[in-house]
């Protein structure tokens, strides 16, 4: 591991990278969030961000801490009522790419997000679907972001909040009207893609430093690798300094608020 | 036509125990001060549909007024868990709740379905989540054209909902703005609505096109200053941020939060009753 | 991305020979500069959509471009009867077309469903209507909750929507304001989209919940000063009630439509085709 | 008749005091405008008037030629899509009264404005439905203005483009969610309104001068009177003068534009 950035850091920059100019991006709250606009600030100045609260083309100065914060609305193009949002820009097939988190993904890259345990006795209650679910099958595709360990990332999820492939795999085969689901998975040690055939989540770029091994300490399953596994590119100055400034205006806001 | 009255009297009035109530805004202009009328006037048994539960929802459920909640996303946003409402679920903690969960498009669908006069609402979702299996409130429909497989929610008709606004006019007609949300939605589909506004004024002064909900499909308008807080009004005061980091310490203890309660809700009247 | 082209070649490049189109604009904002363009460049067999035909589908019947209109209400607004649609339904002049017809609730519901990227509209809809015996599109279903049964239509989706707006930023975002009709959706159901607009400015310079359609979800922009006469843009120029007055006895006689039209459309030029 | 004022005068000020102060109406462009808007400036000044174009709680100086005149939106509380219109506020239940003309109007009080003759093979293509086949039903009960003749009272319309109470009257009977429908028809002769029982079109009052024979005259089936037929009450001068100066304007307005 570098002494110039953090893993974190490693983490937030590829995720970063993954978006294109000028896509249409869903951003959730979070990592997400500040990959996304890190992507705004640096490689993609055209990247259309997007948030469930009904604020379309957002550019805010500092990070939200919630979905609906005030800078969101503020630096949007418009502000749309939440079922619009949901009706015309999710469902109405306007987004390229859907950016979310998780607190648990599986080997076929199903989220959970609803709850650890039993569904009638849960012994921990987490907050629910939100967004998710329809964004996972609305949108062009899927990025996953999280930090990676044996407790997110699991054999099989307690709950299916948002499907990734289903419990087998298979459960984008054949429905009419559905994105690719999640293409890729970014974590603080490596980035994982769906096996195109199978579907399991596999290796795919280990991020400098880290050994397979490392990546199978972190993982709840068998976890695959590519046959070429490359090495993730490093984050560069510029993009470590952007960051920085933001994550300290960030914190600077919501400190003083 | 709308009647302007005090938020006490508004809450009196149309709350009763039992009730089906939503108290909207999405993360913006959340109707605290209605909240902490209801926990002042101890209304129970309530059922409690909002998308997004937020703070407002868990000290309603920490202070006893709920029997059930419907929600999307019950989270403290960017902070993390919603304590009172995890004692509640969990623990039975002041006493057990029955949820009844969706995702935000199905919950956003249903508001406006039911602002629509509809019965149901049809969406594209749901599809591999296993949400289906624990709400027996999802089925599903063939489209009589193509023969996709739909969604299919009822929609949401609440005996009262609450917002959070702006301004009222002296006509009681109500400019929102901002982050939307589903405001307009959950008064147009109850069949009662209170509106909480910061201050009235002489003329709404808007665009065209504007989000205002007229006088005559309101029931009640209540001034309330600052009445969103910790949450915030567009254009008046900023949301809170520290508020809402402050509360996962005092949520996550029983006393904490009885204590809590006490100072910032039951020994407060009606107008100052936001907490931050 | 939006691009910027001009009115002809946007015309030229997504109006197709047999396309099926929707010009929208709820008496507000009708983009006959538009209509103008697709008459002079001969295109034929158009499948033509629009909840009111009004003086531009009249226009564009006439002159040979339509195979079938589905519409909901067919008429001069406050003058009478569109008369090229109705010589070439009554007559088959200048050559028979055919019609599907709603009601405009079904229409608007149909252009929701098909911004909201739906197969279909569900509606509380055509209860003791005929229309459902001469329209095989509109069929019934029952809510899986109540058993109510509710009406159904399959969402419009064109090939290609044309709108007029007020004006377009450099980047290419547009604002509707006034009567936005079913615009929005118009171009958010559509393959491809073309927005005239009243003029380029580097500001939309309005309010936070405007009607803005975003640059990203349209195909083309086209500058069109007085785009939508003799219909009107609030804040630009009024509606032309003298010219759809006039259009009355013109429009009544083929030989006078033909002059007509050769005067103000086929012998103009694309910005100038406003005939008022 | 009277020399104080003509019969379509009686026509649209009787249709103007059939709308109570503060009733929501949604108003159809023609006779039913200007009977609305004048109520609206004489004893119901709280009316709230809505257009179909979207145009919510309008009080236009003149009277607009078409259903979407600017004069409409400018004068407005605010403006609606036109979807929102038909879903929120129309299907949505939020308008009292619905007030329609029509080009045909049956015993059953059934509108057509689709065609006079045969579908396929039309005598007169008329314009079609537009917004009043789910006004007539979605709106707590209709209010029908139009002059009476026997080409416009017809014993049983052509098409049912809006639905009255059905071909035998039971149209409504057992309907989940729909309104009362049509409660009285204004012409220029009477106020006719549905039997309470037959609902077929009964006349339940006579214009001052007016005959039953005229009305039957003017009728196309054997229409009924009731037991108590009235005398409508004549225009007062403030209505009529207040309908002159609302008609001069308009005439003005619309000559010069």
């Amino acid at each position: 591991m570098s002494e110039r950035y953090s893993a974190s850091e490693m983490m937030t920059v590829t995720a970063s990278r993954a978006l294109t100019n000028g896509q249409s991006c869903f951003v959730g709250i979070g990592l997400p969030s500040e990959a996304a606009n890190l992507a705004r600030l640096t490689h993609a100045p055209d990247v259309v961000l997007i948030y469930e609260s009904g604020t379309l083309e957002t550019k805010p100065d500092v990070l939200p801490l919630s979905i609906g914060d005030g800078e969101l609305c503020e630096t949007a193009l418009t502000t749309v009522s939440v079922p619009e949002m949901f009706r015309y820009w999710v469902q109405g097939g306007k987004i390229d790419v859907g950016f979310l988190g998780a607190a648990q993904i599986d080997k076929y890259a199903n989220l959970n997000t609803t709850l650890i345990g039993d569904y009638t006795d849960p012994k921990v209650r987490l907050p629910g679907g939100g967004g998710a679910p329809e964004m996972a099958t609305a949108t062009g595709e899927i990025f996953i972001t999280l930090k990676q360990s044996k407790r997110t990332f699991v054999e099989a999820v307690d709950f299916v909040t948002t499907v990734g492939f289903g419990r087998d795999g298979t459960a984008r085969d054949g429905v009419p009207n559905i994105g690719k689901g999640p293409t890729r998975v970014i974590t603080d040690l490596c980035v994982m893609q769906p096996d195109p055939t199978t579907k399991e989540l596999t290796v795919t770029s280990l991020h400098p430093g880290v050994t397979r091994a490392d990546v199978i300490e972190a993982t709840g399953w068998d976890i695959a690798f590519a046959d070429d596994v490359s090495e993730t590119a490093e984050p560069d100055d510029q993009e470590l300094t952007v960051l920085r400034e933001l994550k300290t205006r960030t914190e600077k806001h919501h400190a003083e608020s | 036509m709308a009647e302007f009255l005090s938020l006490a009297e508004a809450v009196d009035r149309y709350v009763a125990d039992g009730a089906t109530v939503a108290l909207e805004g999405f993360t913006h202009l959340i109707p605290f001060a209605a909240g902490h009328e209801i926990i002042r006037q101890k209304k129970r048994d309530l059922t409690l549909i909002r998308m997004t539960p937020d703070l407002i929802y868990d000290q309603m459920i920490g202070a006893g007024c709920a029997k059930k909640l419907i929600f999307s996303w019950g989270g403290n946003p960017g902070v993390g868990s919603l304590h009172r409402l995890r004692d509640a679920v969990e623990k039975g903690w002041p006493h057990q709740i029955e949820i009844l969960e969706h995702s935000h498009a199905a919950m956003a669908n249903a508001f406006e379905a039911g602002a629509a006069g509809l019965p149901l609402a049809i969406l594209r979702g749901y599809i591999g989540s296993d949400l289906p299996k624990v709400n027996d409130q999802i089925k599903f429909i063939d489209c009589p054209f193509t023969g996709e497989k739909l969604a299919a929610v009822p929609s949401i008709r609440p005996d009262v909902s609450i917002v959070h606004a702006q301004k009222a006019d002296k006509h009681g007609n109500v400019l929102v703005e901002g982050i939307i949300g589903v405001q307009k939605e959950a008064v147009l589909a109850a069949k009662h609505s209170i509106v909480t506004v910061e201050e009235i004024v002489d003329e709404l002064d808007c665009g065209p096109n504007a989000c205002v909900i007229p006088a005559w499909v309101i029931t009640a308008v209540a001034k309330a200053p600052g009445g969103a807080k910790p949450s915030y009004t567009h254009g008046y005061y900023p949301r809170s941020n520290k508020f809402y980091k402050d509360w996962d310490p005092i949520s996550r203890d029983r006393d904490a939060f009885n204590a809590w309660l006490d100072e910032h809700v039951f020994n407060t009247t009606a107008d100052n009753g936001a907490s931050a």
